[in-house]
């Protein structure tokens, strides 16, 4: 699907571009990656509607052509329960750093996931705090250095995907910026999947993480990617010795199960209104 | 005014009924006393009426899912109690700031802290006005009577779509959990305000574009309109800007919107103050308890009246001045430790002695309270 | 067919505006076709380039188009 | 014309004092057109606890809404007569359930004073400790008038869960009877 | 262990006793479970706190003779934390309801799991808000009853021990107040766990949860508990149709890992000092 | 006062060695900018004294971390900026209540909401006083120079721990990021309380029996008194009760131990108001530039002097009025749309005209501006 | 040992303060020896018991002790 | 005795313009023991964007810490120059980079304007382009002597990353040597 020509203006506010985003950072990749989906899909540009929090990830609503949404740190998913709850009808996507997601948003994630709500969370993992100035997050790997953690970090890592899963949404893969083309596809299979969907997409950060991480360019940032990312498939055949270190990629669940906009409708509505 | 229905309801149910009335169609809450009863309510009444209830995780979420759903075109309301209202700060500044208009109910309890959950009291007062950071632009109501808390979340809901601003409605616990009767009405009988909107949204690009009474003419997402909302200092694009003229002119926009406006916001209750010598000025529920000291003491020839302002914020300067002009003496009974009377001193210019009548044990102040600091 | 794409040369634009330097075009570029100047992206030798879009495909800031007919649109704005 | 009518009624939670209220109040607000408001307050926060609930009945608006010197108190447990027999109006009607609460005999002489096994009656007579609210409702209907009977039989059938309608009837006719056999 | 003559009384504070608790009220049940397991380990009272939030199982702290702190709804988790950290030797436990641990403090909750804090957080879920009147909490069954699901429930529950699970707790089991000598036995694992324990005690609500969902008597909650739970083990044995509207009782995970104070010293605080 | 270090750092950083020697040994945080550096920086000095730095998963689990470990004997301190201000309310709320010392550090930023995120302002004043529900004592900070930020957290943690109260110290960006020369001193070159605690806490069973300053005698946790901290309304043992006159007792205690100590805690500058008739009023960074333009009028011959309360709360009311008692005019520059100009309003009763000099920019009040308004 | 067992009969305390009268040890005593009268639980025959502290244990409510000698305890406070 | 004396360093984010402030100031009032304070202003939360970075220096203490009319401007860009130029104080002190900034002849006149290839030397001659900042510190103290060679260097020495210290000295020296040429 990548190797189409396609017009990326199409979905663009082009009096924005260039972005605000560092040279090379990885949030760009992936702007195009959600492109790229939503153009396969066909999504109706004025019913979709693009929700976002606070930090460099965020900054995508002001550059995407949607109905846009840039709300409050670690927020965008209540904004975008009350959006889809109140007009099912639109097509609703989240975009969120892993701060955003998951440090002060950790709790709209799991609840969000939990009613498996319609709406498609695109999770932009790039290890770090990059709009405050590189601090820890809570997937920054143990041992590495940010701005918070001189020392080195002691924190153990969240994975994203296995939360999403425990916490039961209905469609949650992971994928990296290096194997663009995946990307695409987990975004767009995200956005078909009628309940809540994760995508975790891992991202660089080269101005912070790199920087401290020994990963100067952004192509040594794409590099430790394809290094360190084995697929599902293989790392089933793998030891936990041989998986340390490892970021795992894939769809992690795929699974149908009656969405919530639709379950208010027939099981509260209709029985309210005595239809049933 | 044709009345639909009678009913035996207390204030926090009178809220759910005329949120109903005010074309209110999305609730997003979290239970807290003394408030929860409106979240119930809200969660049986709404699906009949085709509208959504739902109950979030948290309320920093309840809130932010009522702006998400104010900002999908529907009118939106929260409600929660001191605690629950201190977390909804943060994003009751975006929907200032936004433009969002929305209803935020704050059905007070004594504070600080968790308290006293189950008593009445006064004391998000002046939290109601400046809780969020930044200088913002706000609207507060505090009714009185039962059936007034009907037609105020009306009027609340009017103001908050007319305006574009969130409107927070002030009960206590008092007045939130007693019961009177009630004449319900639909929204046919009263003024039904909505928000301004541009005549044709599809393709609107200027949502910030603002109209003569200074409120942005912003579609609802889905219109036909891919336009921009950020919390960020904007342009009338609604997009972000870093231009210092564009920034300020913003946040004299969202002070002027009030402030010149303001008239259309204040309504105010005046009892026997024309001859009055001394004057009370209460507020919620402590007004009923003034209702009775200004009854008993006029019987007895006391020159005494009620100032009521209903709309807190902005306040009714003109209106405080005036009626306090000829007065030898105010009386402010709050159930706090005196926070609007700051507002009564600052615009009386410390000319008439003021008398505070305080209290926050969970009791409610009694009329022979406010009678002795009349009388004192 | 084949042939006809051999005689051709790739088209490819680059939108200066739009680059931002960050290279990862040039590194991930399988001919050595591009390379930096004064902090761009700029052809270094368009006989090598194979059109295999990796370029366009990775670079984060919609500066680098290969035989994308839409890559225009980029030029217009400001 | 009454100016102002105040009302309390006191037990501890789970015995209806709160229904109690609600439905007096309905009685005279909706179906005999007065002018009425009730309150009530919870313990602490707590479940069980103290439980009160006030009515104020007028042929005017009412101004404050609490009762501060009632002109009825019914009282279910001892505690409660302690409390709140004092604020009493010189006077005024007190209802106690005879089995729980002993009056003091000088106390006896300030205020009418009705004693009846509420309690016990809805236990034995009825068989539900539930229907002790409208039992009591029916007491204070006989001895004080200040709802119609009908007006206060429709509260009730409003307000009783589905299915319970014909006990609570019985109840309300046990209370009102109660209270002939005490007049 | 559950039948040793023991002295309740030693580590209450009888001013207070009898709880405001309701009538059969299993909240009192896990009071005295933790009473058994505390005695068994013979914790030192003056250097055992006990941390609650908000609802009426938080109400715990105000009963129990230790160092006692009632902090905000949803927040237990953070106060604890500050607390352990500052002081590792004492001991930290948690008390917190469904309500507290997984709607508002959901977020302190997950990240509790992930850093693995010595801290054990034993939740009393009785599938309702309590203490506010009977709404319908995050480990609502769907289809019940609650004051603000008049129309049944429809919003898909946690499973809190898979959450935490996920979330990285190295300790993790779930009990019953049915089978309360299980319950009195996690709660001594968790404590005695070097990092964070998490022990979900399912009791129940009878006022609220129990009078809307046909459960009348405290004693009818208690027969359903036992109805519902299933072992570990026999579920293991059990296809998902069977599992249906079961709740699997057992521990999920033990495993051992390096505790989050003592990394602080090893590898913080020496490194900041120039030791290491 | 022997100086142990000469360093050119920002005021952010100036804060985090100040901590340092207040004898802070925890800090629980969550970035936001312009705050972020004070986090940073005790993440790496406090571990260097054996201290705890933790980055907490948002601003509500920083400033409860913060309290626990004040509450297990901890000197503790959280920042944050304008968002997260607005988020840690409910926490600070129960601190005030349960009197637990702290120091909350508030970088102030462009607002409402996300608002300007990298300007300067000071429009989190009023919210610092009124920011939670219910009456709270609090006590408001607000320095202006670079090396006066190192030796006000210094008071500040002095008062927290004195009178076992959350103290919020204001910096705005300017000051926050500004660099100047700060000289460092050690605890022995400077005067370092202690919170007040029961002689033997063994046993000790009143942790809010009180002290003749009106503080709680409460030991920490783990100190052998195994008492019980609520946010509920408590009675000098630590536990709820529901007693109206002990909650009442308690509101006035909360009270009355900043009002009553009020010379122990307010603090301000004066320069040049002997014989001024004009005054000029102003904190923060937004003094140095009403510094400026006084230093500039005066050489004009202009009588201008500057009145700079560096705590804001409680109010400096006798100063602020005797201050202003025989000036013409006073004039106040806050990078708000007026906010402590209100205290200024209500305190001076209207007697003397009042020019308020705002703006909400991004930039800051120049003292040109300052000036013009002087002149007017 | 046994014998001794049998013959003595079992020491059931109740704390009426305590006793909220939820029923609980009445209905999960394997024994009936318990009831409930006026709203509290009371022993109806204390030989039936066979102290296996089922209601001990299940009470919520500190109300009721077998054979636990320090059941004494929870009488003595208020 | 300087009483105030404003300097403004303006570029692009990365150009290290805000370490030069910092350096600068470090240098005056740490090393040559005067009175200095340093300012800067970021983009809106933007990464890259315009930067600016402000010294003050004086004898006295510093009230207002921000320039109104630098004294110096070095100015590393077209845009920068462009915004900033029209503050400086008239026949003030301008920097700029000789490739990256043309200066208009009427302002030519108004201010001792020194064009200095400072990024074409940190790129070529020193090959590196991040001491770009060190190199127009060596200008600035050549030119204006505002602080001691000394104490400039010390500030430099404090600041730069381990194992850049020679580069940066290398690059100090250029500075130096560049402004000398064109003095
Ligand atoms: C309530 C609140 N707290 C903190 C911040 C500051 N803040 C802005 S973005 C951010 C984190 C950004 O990290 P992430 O979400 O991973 O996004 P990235 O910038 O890395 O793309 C933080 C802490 C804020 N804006 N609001
Ligand atoms: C910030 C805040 N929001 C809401 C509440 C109201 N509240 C108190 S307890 C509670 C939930 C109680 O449920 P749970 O945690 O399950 O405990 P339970 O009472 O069931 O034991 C709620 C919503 C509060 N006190 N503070
Ligand atoms: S700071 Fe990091 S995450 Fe942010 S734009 Fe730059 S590279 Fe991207
Ligand atoms: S299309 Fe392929 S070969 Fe051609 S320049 Fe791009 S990456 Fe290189
Ligand atoms: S990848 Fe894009 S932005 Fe980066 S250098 Fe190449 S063209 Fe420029
Ligand atoms: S309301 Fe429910 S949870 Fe609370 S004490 Fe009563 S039974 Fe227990
Ligand atoms: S010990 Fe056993 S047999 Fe005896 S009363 Fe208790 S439950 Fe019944
Ligand atoms: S279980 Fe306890 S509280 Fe319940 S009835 Fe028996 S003794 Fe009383
Ligand atoms: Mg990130
Ligand atoms: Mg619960």
């Amino acid at each position: 699907m990548a190797r189409k020509d396609i017009d990326y203006s199409k979905y663009l506010r082009l009096e924005y571009i260039p972005h605000i985003w560092c040279p090379g950072c990885g949030h760009g990749s992936i702007m195009k990656s959600i492109i790229r989906a939503v153009d396969e899909l066909n999504l109706d540009k004025d019913k979709t509607v693009l929700v976002s929090g606070i930090g460099c990830s965020s900054r995508i609503v002001g550059y995407m052509d949607f109905n846009t949404l840039h709300t409050t740190h670690g927020r965008a998913l209540a904004f975008a329960t009350g959006i889809k709850l109140a007009r099912p009808e639109l097509n609703v996507i989240v975009a969120s750093g892993d701060g955003d997601a998951t440090a002060i948003g950790g709790n709209h994630f799991i609840h969000a996931c939990r009613r498996n709500i319609d709406i498609t969370l695109i999770v932009f993992n790039n290890f770090i705090y990059g709009m405050t100035g590189g601090q820890y997050s809570p997937t920054t790997p143990v041992g590495s250095y940010a701005s918070t953690s001189p020392y080195g970090n002691i924190d153990p890592s969240f994975n994203i995907c296995r939360l999403a899963e425990a916490a039961g949404a209905t469609y949650v893969a992971r994928a990296n910026v290096y194997s663009i083309a995946q990307a695409d596809n987990f975004i767009k299979k995200g956005i078909q999947n009628k309940g809540f969907s994760v995508i975790e997409v891992i991202t660089h950060c080269p101005t912070y993480y790199g920087r401290k991480n020994k990963l100067k360019t952004p192509a040594d940032n794409l590099r430790w990617q394809k290094e360190v990312s084995v697929s599902i498939h293989r790392a089933k055949k793998m030891t936990p010795e041989e998986l340390e270190g490892k970021i795992i990629t894939g769809e992690f669940v795929n699974k149908s199960e009656e969405e919530y906009t639709e379950k208010y409708e027939r099981l509260i509505i209709e029985k309210a209104q005595g239809k049933i | 005014m044709k009345v639909k229905e009678s009913k035996f309801i207390s204030g926090n149910e009178a809220v759910a009924y005329g949120a109903i009335t005010a074309g209110c169609r999305f609730f997003a809450g979290y239970p807290i006393s003394p408030s929860s009863e409106i979240a119930e309510n809200m969660s049986y009444l709404l699906p009949k009426y085709g509208g959504k209830f739902i109950q979030m995780e948290d309320e920093i979420a309840s809130i932010g899912a009522a702006i998400g759903a104010s900002i999908a075109g529907k009118k939106s309301m929260t409600a929660t109690s001191g605690p629950g209202f201190s977390l909804k700060q943060e994003n009751l500044g975006f929907a200032c700031m936004a433009e969002i208009p929305l209803v935020v109910v704050d059905v007070m309890r004594g504070g600080p802290s968790t308290g006293a959950p189950t008593s009445p009291a006064q004391a998000d007062i002046l939290q109601s006005r400046w809780g969020t950071h930044g200088d913002h632009p706000i609207i507060v109501i505090a009714p009185t009577m039962v059936q007034e808390i009907f037609f105020e979340v009306i009027r609340a809901f009017n103001l908050a779509e007319r305006f574009r601003n969130p409107v927070v409605l002030l009960i206590d616990e008092i007045n939130g959990h007693m019961r009177a009767k009630v004449d319900i009405v639909d929204e046919s009988e009263v003024e039904i305000w909505h928000r301004p909107k541009p005549e044709n949204p599809v393709g609107w690009k200027t949502p910030y574009k603002r109209n003569e009474e200074l409120v942005p003419l912003m579609p609802d997402f889905g219109d036909g309109a891919r336009f921009n909302i950020t919390g960020l200092d904007h342009s009338e694009t609604g997009f972000p800007t870093g231009d210092p003229k564009v920034r300020q002119q913003l946040h004299y926009y969202l002070r002027d919107k009030i402030e010149k406006n303001k008239d259309k916001m204040i309504k105010s209750e005046y009892l026997n103050t024309e001859d009055a010598e001394i004057m009370v000025i209460a507020y919620g529920s402590t007004a009923r308890s003034a209702m009775r000291a200004v009854e008993v003491l006029r019987s007895e020839g006391v020159k005494v009246g009620l100032f009521r302002p209903i709309t807190l914020y902005p306040v009714p300067e003109k209106e405080i001045f005036e009626v306090c002009e000829n007065v030898k003496k105010i009386v402010v009974p709050e159930m706090n430790l005196g926070q609007y009377v700051l507002e009564v001193e600052r615009i009386t210019k410390g000319k008439i002695p003021i008398s505070k009548v305080n209290r926050t044990d969970g009791e409610p102040i009694t009329p022979e309270q406010i009678i002795e600091a009349i009388k004192d | 067919m084949m042939a006809e794409t051999k005689e051709k040369k790739h088209e490819i634009v680059i939108i200066e505006k739009n680059c931002k330097g960050c290279e990862i075009c040039v590194e991930f570029c399988p001919t050595n076709t591009l390379g930096m100047h004064m902090g761009k992206c700029v052809v270094v030798d368009l006989d090598k380039c194979i059109g295999c879009k990796m370029c366009e495909i990775r670079c984060p800031d919609f500066a680098i188009f290969v035989d994308n007919p839409y890559a225009e649109n980029f030029k217009k704005n400001k | 014309m009454i100016e102002r009518y105040e009302i309390r009624f006191a037990g501890s939670g789970g015995q209806g004092i709160i229904t109690a209220g609600i439905i007096l109040g309905e009685a005279a607000a909706i179906y005999d057109e007065k002018f009425a408001v009730q309150t009530q307050s919870y313990g602490p926060e707590a479940r069980g606890g103290a439980s009160k609930s006030e009515v104020i009945i007028a042929d005017v608006p009412i101004s404050y809404p609490k009762a501060t010197h009632p002109d009825l108190l019914v009282a279910l447990n001892q505690e409660s007569f302690d409390k709140y027999s004092k604020d009493v109006k010189e006077g005024g009607i007190v209802i106690v359930d005879s089995d729980y609460v002993k009056v003091p005999e000088e106390v006896e002489k300030k205020f009418k004073i009705y004693h009846i096994p509420i309690i016990e009656t809805a236990r034995n007579e009825i068989g539900k400790i539930f229907v002790v609210n409208i039992i009591f409702l029916g007491a204070v209907q006989e001895i004080t008038g200040i709802v119609s009977h009908d007006g206060l039989e429709k509260a009730i059938l409003n307000r009783v869960p589905k299915g319970t309608e014909e006990l609570n009837m019985k109840a309300y006719e046990a209370g009102i009877r109660l209270a002939k056999e005490v007049k």
